[in-house]
This record gives structure tokens, C-alpha cells and sequence, in this order.
């Protein structure tokens, strides 16, 4: 056991799977001798040479095609987007061709690919490095998109995403890298060290795809996080004083649908958090889940609580970002009536 | 918006939109087209620098003359046996694909695409790369499958979707796909498959294996950012493949000069990345032949990639949908001027007299007869099903092989599948 | 008035604004000489010329990111992506881009850009001739999204579509095309000729964006659609011989939220019927907007007809399709309870 | 897999990977640096075809010798006034860049990047331009803003995000739009203005105005797709567009070498395209002004588009958030062969007596008094406010612009918005 961040806990889970496997190789912009513009990669390619974790050109779309093509010989890559605001480029491979392979060859050709990609705001990084485009990934069927919490997670999660046979795109919240963020930035930041999370393992653990955690459990209202949103709902039930059940999804295809349906039979209202824009983001598919699936147990309309429907403003950060007030105000027009 | 008009001093502007030189109703005109000599462009060693490859991208790699004599430092030298079975493989194509065409054209299938004419590109360069190199071919590379001997049966049966189709009746007919014999699954995005050849190859050169890889792209797809991508990343890691640019001059309607080709040739794209590059008489076996051994052999000694332009005609439509006389001479196809690369083949053997009429007939007919039972067989398990539900595959198999591992949702819409079938055979 | 296809319909609004506006050019894919492998521009290039309609070298990312440029320049430029399929290459460009021009320069560019596509199924083109992206657009904010779903639509939504001041996908139901198509594959083909919606006025007019169509008008249930999906909804109403309100939603994005929540409201169930794969696509944001505007006065959960989540398969085309059988089991469910 | 070890017959392959021949501790090294004399390339006619300039991808055109002296036939032959004004404009943005470095570091503001070494590019290139032509920048070409009398306090408003942003802080520092002075919007995702740069020229020459368009893109962003978009469409159309390769030899921590430098120039790149191309020293301002303007006649006169490899270094970091001397040596910038281009200029006009000690001094510090005086100014609208609610920027202006006209839902979102403040305020 070690206290480590989420970069922290991320390398190490490179760093143990490169160990166990020689067919995982790293690759991505500056991740190489200089290991990421994050760090994520450090010290790799001194480990383990410059042809198992090094610099692309920058080609989001060669990276991904290249490391379809090194999938399909019987490599395992993991491939870093710098920011998942530039992983558009490379769309067309993911979704026509990685998300397809297996289907289009009856399982003759597989894909055991991930894509690495810092995701979403917080850091005043303006339109293009702040976004969350984890709905658009989860419309296409053949990908996996797996979305960390904290340490913990983040290092147990990629190592099944790496074990996986299947493409998987892996976002990490950016915003709470160092630290955990609960959306009151007005207060003192304070960084993983105090986190039970923070306690990481190691060796090798892998925490499967598709299981959900319950994070606080509660009667009151149930609320679907994942990612940054997950401390910010946490610290919001805090504030508002609600006794709700908090459910931070980890995986968001394949979802964890028994613990969602479980936990809003049980409660009867429903909250979904996330920061991507609201108009057919992944809360519209939980939302429509859930009234599919518990529409005799819900007293009250499910509530969504995002990012509004502009690209992220710089200045306006703070404005655009779903904080405490915007998920306090869902939970209670979730408990109204 | 300010127009020239007003400052007279800078004049107008006007935007050039290539055109070709004839459209239907004119009469074909290959005048432009510069042809060398057979045998009059000098071959590099394969382990010079890249630059001393780069005169070459302007010329045309040719070894079969006008008279079948194979001629200059190109030739490959091919023993009796390779030259007569390349020529069965050509000639095996075009019949296959005649067949198929003509299953389309019965109704027994939704789509086919011929390789009419470009037959050499796929089976010379396949017989010319060893059996267990990756090639990610396009649509009109099934001549690499004919060379690998993959069942004729099993390609049919992909045609037709049917019971016996490896690739569970999931893919439009053509888009073939066999690990075993080193073919890569061919996708319906154009270009895609050039930058995974790359990856392959360099995954390849990262374990340490000898295997290289073998991309072919259209000249029209060249346009895509994939290829870009694929020359970028090739050059910069060394990567261990050749790039194949098939160019057959059009690109559905559009001519080769909407792709760039009024500028350059597509091999000169080699110079631009600073990579070996050829331009390679693509109706030529003999030449396609050298110039994909001197890149394989270039590639197994660790020195990267080769662009190779392999310059040949699309004789036939683009594919069962497109009727080609609508937007370019009829009879265009017959009088392209570095002929027909089964014929020219035929004519070098005839000329050493390895080969001669009466097999030729024979052959023909053996490979009509092959083909035929191939279909016969084919056709036992069953054609494409388009207004029946009797579908040729279990209705469960649709949502297999999306993940290794059912998920709930799919497995869901799969009860909810069966389900609608009962419902509708009611 | 002239009896059209679809086809020519879209053909017709074309040569309507390159007459009335020299800033409307065409660019894509075959189609200048040739008028395109579906036919939409036939004979444009014959009567504008060719710098108004031309062929495009094989880069859907250079005609979008072209089309961008000549847009802020001051043209209207109308882009074919020969399928839609195909459109992903140049994602980066239409929504990092093209959706963003006006707002990241607070309105000093714009970009009067429309990016039409054939999309769907029913001709039996496999995975890559058959898809149905709308959804993936829909979450992108600062675009709009438009499918018609007959002649006199298609002409009038395209003509506004090009009139417009921001970029529009304007999606082509390509199966109807030549004929209206009802979802019963095994019964013959229907021309447009007998269909009302094919009387087509020769001149200009247009179709507001953000509109729906009430098609037909009901008491027992409201059910949503677009595109191929309205005439298939339509004759599962008549074959389940149920008192439905069919609503062609015209515009995805913006949704005519008003016609939708009038209409569920007053029946209190819906049904929201789309071919694209169902997870996170558009009928999930439209299943969480009815819940959540109109929760009080449902009695049955919203339901959703939809293609699965995997990719088309060729030969089990009929399977995917979302066709009677389907709809009317989510129909039937919906007027349960 | 199978492995070389089992074909002994075929060699093991393996992975090439470019590394910078020095890294922190090592000495910097610049010995592989080829550096033409200047004034010895050849200057082809402007109307030439396009291969006519193909032997200029490999060299460098240079007019400024060691001894500041204008040699050769590339000399623009500039007026003193003009010379002075690029020397007043690269100075402005050297100071410019150090202040706003500050500013950042200050807490005023959450980024910026400086363009350090590379303002002749950006300069010089601006004034080789009509001032009605339309550039596509990337973030360090904020010298074509001065080059055109942008308004410095305006510049400083968009960098703090304020009151006075006309870009109503939606956009990260540096991040500039003026349509007024022809610099397009710049965009966060590297090299898509090239393509749309060759689109604005195609509709400038689709209209017959006489406005040409320059694009800039940095040596690392020529892998992106849209650089061969860009340089596929402006070939085909002969689009009257220059495409500038400013290479600073780094993206980010990633030199050249990974972008492809090691096999040749990015000015080749048009040898692949069979469009005109120039190499030039990007830190040589009159080599800058007198191969832009080349390029410029060429598209004026209807033959197409130029691509110009601007070779330069990046003598700082990639911006704020880099310490460059965790992947290169401490002093890379400073031991750059090339030299500084305000120095080079400097030496040119002090040779010729058109310039002096003094006035060079007095110029450097009116500079910085304009500066600093229009920071005053901008900071009296504010400067970024990242930890509390008293935002610069009316909150309901976040959901203006998406559209003409804001649909009901965004309207919905910004009656919450409105109302969370309320909320928040409490
Ligand atoms: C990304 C993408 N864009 C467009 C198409 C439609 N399309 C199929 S084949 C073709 C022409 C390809 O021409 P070329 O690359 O020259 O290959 P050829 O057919 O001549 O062998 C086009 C445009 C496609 N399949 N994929
Ligand atoms: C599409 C995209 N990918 C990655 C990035 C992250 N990024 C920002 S600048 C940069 C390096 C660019 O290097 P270069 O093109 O040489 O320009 P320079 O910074 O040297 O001027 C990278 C990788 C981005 N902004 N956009
Ligand atoms: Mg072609
Ligand atoms: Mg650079």
C-alpha cells in the first residue's frame, strides 16, 4: 500500500501490467522521455525502452490507427490522447473501425486497445481543454468507456481495461489528478493524501468493468455520478443535508443497471450528474434507463444536473461547471411532490 | 466582401476545378500519357538511401516490352512454374469476378466489385511477398486471396452472405477477411487500413519478428487523412511496409486529376516524406513482381517503408452500382495503352515458349469449370435473403461478437429479437 | 407544383438557391459532372458551373474544413458526405469547429455551412452503408440537425436549412429516397407519385428549423419520429389499428418541445421510434424530456423502438431494422397498465 | 506470433524511435545543421512552374549575412521606413510577450505563450501581405495583430479574459479574432485553419476577388490530417493560399525528429504535392518578407498555392505550463546557429546607418512604456477571476452565439443559470 494520486496510481498501473505483459506498449504525444504532458507515463521509457512507451507524431487519428494495427497483431496498446478535446481526430478509427473489428470478422480479428484521454474542466483550460465526450463513445456499440474516480480506481480500472479483449476508452478527470475536488472552489483545494481512496495496492488488482460503486448509501434520493462529479455530488448531499444514495456508475457501457435499478426501487427519485453538455449526453440514456426500468417506483421526474449546451467558457468556467448549487437544486425538485 | 473589381491593380482571382480530357461522347484520348521503355529505368539497390529512389517516382518501373520480352534490371528472373502460376491467378480472378458479377446481376447478391485489369497488382505483389507478410488490402486486392488459396467456396459464400460465410453474412459482399492467409478484414471506410498496416508492421518490428506488412490504397482514397497518417508515422518509425498506391485513374466518377494528379504523380508523395518510392507499370506481373521484392527486401533489412505507385486502369465500372459510360467514354477501358496485364503475361510465356494456345484455352476452361462447381457448392448454402425472414443466419448471431462478452443490454435486445421472429412467423 | 422524389426535391432546392443567391455553392464526392451516386446535384454543374458544384478529392475532412472556410468567408456552402457513414472523418471539423466559429468569436465569424448525407437503412448496404449518426450531433452544441421525411419536406427544410445563419446537418433518409417505405420489406415498393407529401411547389419556399409535424393526430398514445421511421410508425398505427398521434420531429436539434409535450400531455404515453442504435442515442434525450416535463401525466413508461446496439449486418438487415413487429411491441407496452 | 529467431532466413526486425541528439546535460548541438551562405540560393520567377522551385525544399534562402549585410537576389530591397517598422513591430512583440509572461505568472491570467525567436515570421510575413489578406494564425503569430495596428490594450483584455475581451472570455489567452485585420479566429485543436484557409482562398478565387489567404502551421501539427487536406485541396484547385511550416524544431517536448525531420524538410512536402516550395530562415526578416511576398505574386497571378518551411527555434518554453529544460539543454535557445532576429535586423539597419545605439535604446524603452500603459489600461477592466463569483462577464452571455438566435432550451438554462447565482450570491 501507498498514498498516491491519480497520476500516481495511473502510472503504476502502467507500470505493473508493462511488467506482466511485454505485449503492452504505451504510446501518445510527449508521453515518451518526457512522460506526458501530465506525467501519467513518467519513468516508463527509462524502464522499459523507447520501443514500448514512446512520442507519436501528433496524430490523434495515426495514433489510434497505428495502435488498431498493433492490437491486431497481439499487442496490448495503451494510447494517450493529450486531451480528450483532441481525440475527435481520431474518431472515424475509433468508432468505424475499432469499435467495429471484432463484429465485422466474427471474432477473427480482436482489439485489446485503450485509450487513455484527461477529460473535462476545472483547470481553466477554456473550449478545447476542458470537454467531456463520453456520450458521444457510449452511442457506439463495440466500445467500453470506463470513466475513474480516485486512485484507487483509476489504477484498478486501467489494469482491466488493459486486461480487456475489447477497445476501451478510458477518461480521466483531469480536475482531480491531485486532488479530489468538490466543486467548491472557493475553498482551499485539499489533495489525495487525506482520501481513503488515496491507500493503492502496489501490485496488480484489477476492479471489473461494468460494476458501479456505492459511495454513500441512503433512502432518500438515489444520484449517478462518475468521474470529478462523483466528489462534488458527495460534498453537495453533504451541504444539503439529504440522506441520499450515491452511486458513482465507474463504467459507463456496459452500465451497472442492477445496482441503478436496486438502488431507485429502493428510493423512488433519481439524480444524474455530469459535467458533458446536457442535450443527449450519457444522463439522458440513465435517465431514460431508469423510468424504463423503475417507472412504478418513481415519485418524482428523474433530474439532471450538467453542463449546459455551450462549448466551455474560460472566464465563465466557474458559471458553466455543475457545482453544489446546480445538483442541490436537482436533488430537491427531485424530492419535491 | 470586396471583389477584384475594385482594385484594379490586383486582378481577379478564379478557382481551377480539374476536368479530364474526355467525357462521353468524346473520343478516348490517352495522348498524355508518357510511357517508357521497357526495361529503361535503372533499379537502386535496395539498401541505397530513400533519395536514390526519387527519380524513379516520375518514370514507370516497365520489364514486359511491347513484344512479351522481359527486358532490364528490373526483371525478376521468375522460373516457368511462378510465371504460369501467376498467369493462372490472373486468369482465375477475372473469371471469378465475371461470375460474381453476374451472380449480382441475378438477384443472388446485394453489391460486387471487379478488379478487371488490375488483376497483377494483387496476385504478382502477393507472390512476391512471403506467404505469412500481412497485407491489408481494398476491395479490388481478392487477387491476393487467390494467390494465398483461399477456398473460392468460402469467398462466395461472404458474397452471397450466406450459411457458409466465415464473416457470419455481417459484411457487404468483397469485404473479405482471413487472418489465416494474411489478409486483412477489408473495411467499407476507405483508407483506414493503411495506418493499421503501419501499426502492424510496427508491432511487428517491435517484438522482434520478421513478418513485414502490405497496405494498398486507391488513388482516389489517397486524399484521406489516413494516408497521411500512414506515410507520416511509416517514415518517421522505419516501419517495416510497403504502401501501395493503386492508381487506376478514377475514383468512382471522379478522375485521378481531382485526387492531385494534374500536379504529380502519387508516387512523388514518397519524395514529400522523405521515404523510398516507385512507379511501377501496375499491368506489368513482372514489374510489379521486382518492385514489391525490392521493398520487401528493403523493409526485412530494417529500412523502412516504400510508396509504390502501382499505375493501372479501372477497365470496369466501379462496382455493380455504377454504370461508367455516364460520365466518361465507353470504350475507354479497352484502349488503355499499357494493355492488359493477363494478356501481356500470356504473351511472355508464349514467347519462351513455356506456354502455349491450346493450354491457355484449356486452363480457361478448367478455371471456368473450377469456378463454376466453386458456385454450385456456394450456392448450396444458400444466396442473399432480402424480402423473407428466412435469414440465412440465426437471428442470435446479430448480436454476437460486438464485445468477447455479452452485456446485459445486448443480451436484452436479443431475447427481444427472438421474440419479434416468433411473433412475426406467427 | 411538380410531383417529386425526394430526390429531386433536394435537387430542386438546390438550383432554387443557386439561382436566387451566387454565394450557394456545392462541393462533395461525384458530385459535379456526375450529380452525385444518389443524383441529388444532377445537372447543377451544367447550369452553374463548375466552380459552383464540383467534385472533391476523397477527404470528407477537406470538404468540411473547406466548406468552413469558404462559409467565413461569406459563401453558403451546401456539403455532400456521400453517406453518412462516412462523416467521421471530418468530426473534428464540424464539431470542434464548425459548431463553435460563432461562439469562440462571440459572433464575428459565422458559418451559414449545411453538411447534407443519405443515412439509414434498407438497401442492404452493410455496416458501412447504413447508419444513422443524428444522435452523435445531437449533443454537440452549436449545431443543428435536421432529417425530413418526404418530398415536399425535404425541399423546404433544406432550402431553410441553407438560409440559415449557423451550421445544419441535414440527414437524407436515403431508403425513401425513390418511395415512401412502410417497413414491410416482403410487400412491393410504393412511389413517391401516390404520396400527397410529393406535390411539390417549383419555386422557394421554406420549412422553419425547429418545427415538428403532427401526422397523424390521436387520443391513446404519442409517438415520436423522423425520417424513414414516419412511415413505418404510420403503418404500424393503421396495422395495430390504435387511436396514435405520430409526430415527425423534422428538427432534432432544436426539438419543437412544445408540439411534443401538447401532444404527451394529452395521450400520457409515449413511444420514440429511431433506426440508430439505441444507447445514448437521440430517443434518450427525447425519453428524459417527456419524463421530465410531462411525468405527471404519464401512465405507462416512455417506450423506445430502435435499431440494437450493434453495428448493421448485412444479411440480417430485417432483423435490425426497427420495423412493425418492433414498434408495435414498444406500442402495445406503452398502452399497457 | 511467430518470432525472427524461428526464420533464420529472414533477420529480426526492430523499432526505430527518433531521439534529439541532446537532452538535459548534455551540450547543446547544432552540428547538424546545414547553413547555406546567404545570398547563394537562386530566386526562381515568381510565374515558374512549380518544379522550378524544388531544389529550394533542401537549402535555406537567406538575404541577412553574419555581418548584417542584404545579399543575393532574394534581397526585397526595402525601404528604410519598412525596415524600421519590422524591427519597431518584432520589438513590440518580444516586450509584448515578457510582460504578458508575467502577467501569467503573476496570477493574472491562466496561460500564455510566447513567441520568443520567431517574430520575424510572423512580422515580417504580415507585412509582405496585402493588409486586406486573410491569415489563418496559429498562437504564436500574435505579430501579424502588430504588424497590423491591433489594438495592444485589446489584445491584453482577450488575455485576461475581462470586461474588455471581445471575445467575451469565451477563449483561452492568446486565442485572438479580428476579422477587421484578416487574422482568422485562432483555433485550441492544432492545424484545422489550414484547411480552412485553403477553403476562404477557393471562395476569394470562386468570386473573383483578389484577396489571397496565408496559413501558418507548426512543424509538429503537419502530422494532423488537415495539413494533407490542406495541401491536397490547394494543389487541386490551385488555390491562391500560402501555406507556412513554421518549424521550431519542438512540439511541446517532442522535437522535430518525431514529426518527421529526420527524413527530410517539411518544405519537400511539396515536392510530394507538386506545389511550389521554399525553405527559408524564418530568423531572417527580409529572407521572410522577400519569400512570403514571392508566394504571394505567385497566388495573385493565379498559380496556386506556396508552401514556405519557415525554419526557426523555439527558444522558450511551449508556454506557461513548460519548463523545457526537463527534455533539452538549459541553453538550447540561446546557442540557436541562426541567431535572433532582432538582432540580425538590428545589425542590417545599424550597417546600413539607418539605425543607432541610441535610437534602439530609446525605441525599446517607448515600447515598454506603451505596454505598460495599455496593461494599465486593460487591467482597469479586469483580469481573470478564477476563485470567486464576481465573474468578468455577465453570466447570461455564456449562452449567446451558440446559435443566431438562442433555441428554448439553452434560453431554459440560462433563466437556472440566473437563478444559481441569485442562489449563490445568498
Ligand atoms: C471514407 C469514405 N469516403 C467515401 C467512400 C465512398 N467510396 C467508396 S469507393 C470510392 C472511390 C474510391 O476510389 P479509389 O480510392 O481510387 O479506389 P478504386 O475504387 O478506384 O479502387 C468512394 C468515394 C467510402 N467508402 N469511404
Ligand atoms: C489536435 C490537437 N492535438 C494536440 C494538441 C495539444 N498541443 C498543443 S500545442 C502542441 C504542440 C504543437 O507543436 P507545433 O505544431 O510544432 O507548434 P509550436 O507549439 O512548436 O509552435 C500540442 C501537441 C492540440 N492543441 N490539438
Ligand atoms: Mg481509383
Ligand atoms: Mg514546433
Amino acid at each position: 500500500m501507498t498514498v498516491m494520486n491519480m497520476i500516481q496510481a495511473l502510472n503504476s498501473a502502467h507500470d505493473v501490467m508493462m511488467a506482466r505483459d511485454s505485449n503492452v506498449v504505451a504510446l501518445g504525444e510527449d508521453i515518451g522521455f518526457f512522460g506526458g504532458v501530465f506525467r501519467v507515463t513518467e519513468g516508463l521509457q527509462r524502464k522499459y525502452g523507447r520501443t514500448r512507451t514512446f512520442d507519436t507524431p501528433i496524430s490523434e487519428n495515426g495514433i489510434v490507427a497505428t495502435a488498431i494495427g498493433m492490437a491486431a497483431y497481439g499487442l496490448r496498446p495503451v494510447a494517450e490522447i493529450q486531451f480528450a478535446d483532441y481525440i475527435y481526430p481520431a474518431f472515424d478509427q475509433i468508432v468505424s473501425e475499432a469499435a467495429r473489428l471484432r463484429y465485422r470478422t466474427a471474432g477473427e480479428f480482436t482489439l485489446p486497445l485503450t485509450i487513455r484521454s484527461p477529460y473535462g474542466g476545472g483547470i481553466f483550460g477554456g473550449q478545447t481543454h476542458s470537454q467531456s465526450p463520453e456520450g458521444l463513445f457510449a452511442h457506439v456499440a463495440g466500445l467500453k468507456t470506463v470513466i475513474p474516480s480516485n486512485p484507487y480506481d483509476a489504477k484498478g480500472l486501467l489494469i482491466a481495461a488493459i486486461e480487456d479483449e475489447d477497445p476501451v476508452l478510458f477518461f480521466e478527470p483531469k480536475r482531480i489528478y491531485n486532488g479530489p475536488f468538490d466543486g467548491f472552489f472557493d475553498r482551499p483545494v485539499t489533495p489525495w493524501a487525506k482520501h481513503p481512496k488515496a491507500e493503492v495496492p502496489d501490485g496488480h488488482y484489477a476492479i471489473p468493468l461494468g460494476k458501479a460503486a456505492i459511495v454513500r448509501e441512503g433512502e432518500a434520493v438515489t444520484i449517478l455520478a462518475y468521474g470529478t462529479m462523483v466528489h462534488v455530488a458527495l460534498a453537495t448531499i453533504e451541504a444539503e443535508g439529504v440522506d441520499a444514495e450515491l452511486i458513482d456508475l465507474r463504467t459507463i457501457v456496459p452500465v451497472d443497471i442492477e445496482t441503478i435499478e436496486q438502488s431507485v426501487k429502493k428510493t423512488g427519485r433519481c439524480v444524474i450528474v455530469h459535467e458533458a453538455t446536457r442535450t443527449a449526453g450519457f444522463g439522458a440514456e440513465l435517465s431514460a434507463l431508469v423510468q424504463e426500468r423503475c417507472f412504478h417506483h418513481l415519485e418524482a421526474p428523474v433530474q439532471r444536473a450538467t453542463g449546459f449546451d455551450t462549448p466551455y467558457p474560460h472566464s465563465l468556467e466557474w458559471a458553466y461547471f455543475p457545482g453544489p448549487i446546480r445538483i442541490g437544486t436537482a436533488i430537491r425538485k427531485a424530492l419535491e411532490d | 466582401m470586396s471583389k477584384g473589381p475594385e482594385r484594379p491593380n490586383r486582378p481577379a482571382l478564379s478557382l481551377h476545378v480539374p476536368e479530364p480530357n474526355a467525357r462521353p461522347g468524346d473520343a478516348v484520348d490517352f495522348s498524355d500519357i508518357v510511357i517508357p521503355q521497357a526495361g529503361s529505368v535503372r533499379r537502386p539497390d535496395p539498401h541505397a538511401p530513400a533519395a536514390e529512389t526519387h527519380d524513379l517516382v516520375a518514370t514507370l518501373v516497365r520489364v514486359l516490352d511491347e513484344d512479351g520480352a522481359a527486358v532490364g534490371p528490373w526483371d525478376p528472373k521468375l522460373d516457368p512454374d511462378s510465371l504460369r502460376r501467376i498467369l493462372r491467378d490472373m486468369l482465375l480472378v477475372r473469371i471469378y469476378d465475371d461470375r460474381m458479377y453476374r451472380a449480382q446481376r441475378q438477384g443472388k447478391t446485394s453489391f460486387y466489385m471487379k478488379s478487371t485489369g488490375e488483376e497483377a497488382v494483387a496476385v504478382a505483389g502477393a507472390h512476391a511477398l512471403a506467404s505469412d507478410d500481412m497485407t491489408f488490402p481494398t476491395y479490388r486486392q481478392q487477387g491476393i486471396l487467390v494467390a494465398r488459396d483461399y477456398p473460392l467456396v468460402t469467398m462466395m459464400c461472404q458474397v452471397y452472405s450466406n450459411r457458409g460465410d466465415p464473416l457470419a453474412g455481417r459484411q457487404l459482399p468483397i469485404m473479405y477477411s482471413s487472418k489465416a492467409h494474411g489478409f486483412f478484414t477489408i473495411s467499407g471506410n476507405l483508407a483506414t487500413q493503411v495506418p493499421q498496416a503501419v501499426g502492424w508492421a510496427m508491432a511487428s518490428a517491435i517484438k522482434g519478428d520478421s513478418r513485414i506488412a502490405a497496405a494498398y490504397i486507391g488513388d482516389g482514397s489517397t486524399a484521406e487523412g489516413d494516408f497521411h497518417a500512414a506515410c507520416t508515422f511509416a517514415g518517421v518509425y522505419r516501419a517495416p511496409v510497403i504502401l501501395n498506391v493503386v492508381n487506376n485513374q478514377w475514383a468512382i466518377s471522379s478522375f485521378s486529376g481531382i485526387a492531385g494528379a494534374e500536379l504529380t504523380t502519387f508516387a512523388a508523395r514518397a519524395v514529400g516524406y522523405g521515404i523510398a518510392g516507385l512507379r511501377v507499370d501496375g499491368n506489368d506481373a513482372l514489374a510489379v513482381y521486382a518492385a514489391t521484392r525490392w521493398a520487401a527486401d528493403r523493409a526485412r533489412a530494417n529500412l523502412g517503408p516504400t510508396l509504390i505507385e502501382m499505375f493501372t486502369y479501372r477497365v470496369e465500372g466501379h462496382s455493380t452500382s455504377d454504370d461508367p459510360s455516364v460520365y466518361r467514354p465507353q470504350n475507354a477501358g479497352a484502349e488503355w495503352p499499357l494493355g492488359d496485364p493477363i494478356q501481356r503475361l500470356k504473351q511472355h510465356l508464349l514467347r519462351l515458349g513455356l506456354w502455349d494456345e491450346e493450354r491457355h484455352k484449356a486452363l480457361e476452361t478448367e478455371l471456368a469449370e473450377t469456378v463454376r462447381s466453386a458456385q454450385k457448392e456456394a450456392e448450396k448454402l444458400g444466396t442473399l435473403v432480402t424480402s423473407t425472414i428466412d435469414f440465412p443466419q440465426d437471428v442470435r448471431t446479430m448480436f454476437e461478437d460486438v464485445y468477447a462478452e455479452m452485456p446485459w443490454h445486448i443480451r436484452e435486445q436479443q431475447a427481444q429479437m427472438v421474440a419479434e421472429l416468433e411473433a412475426k412467423r406467427k
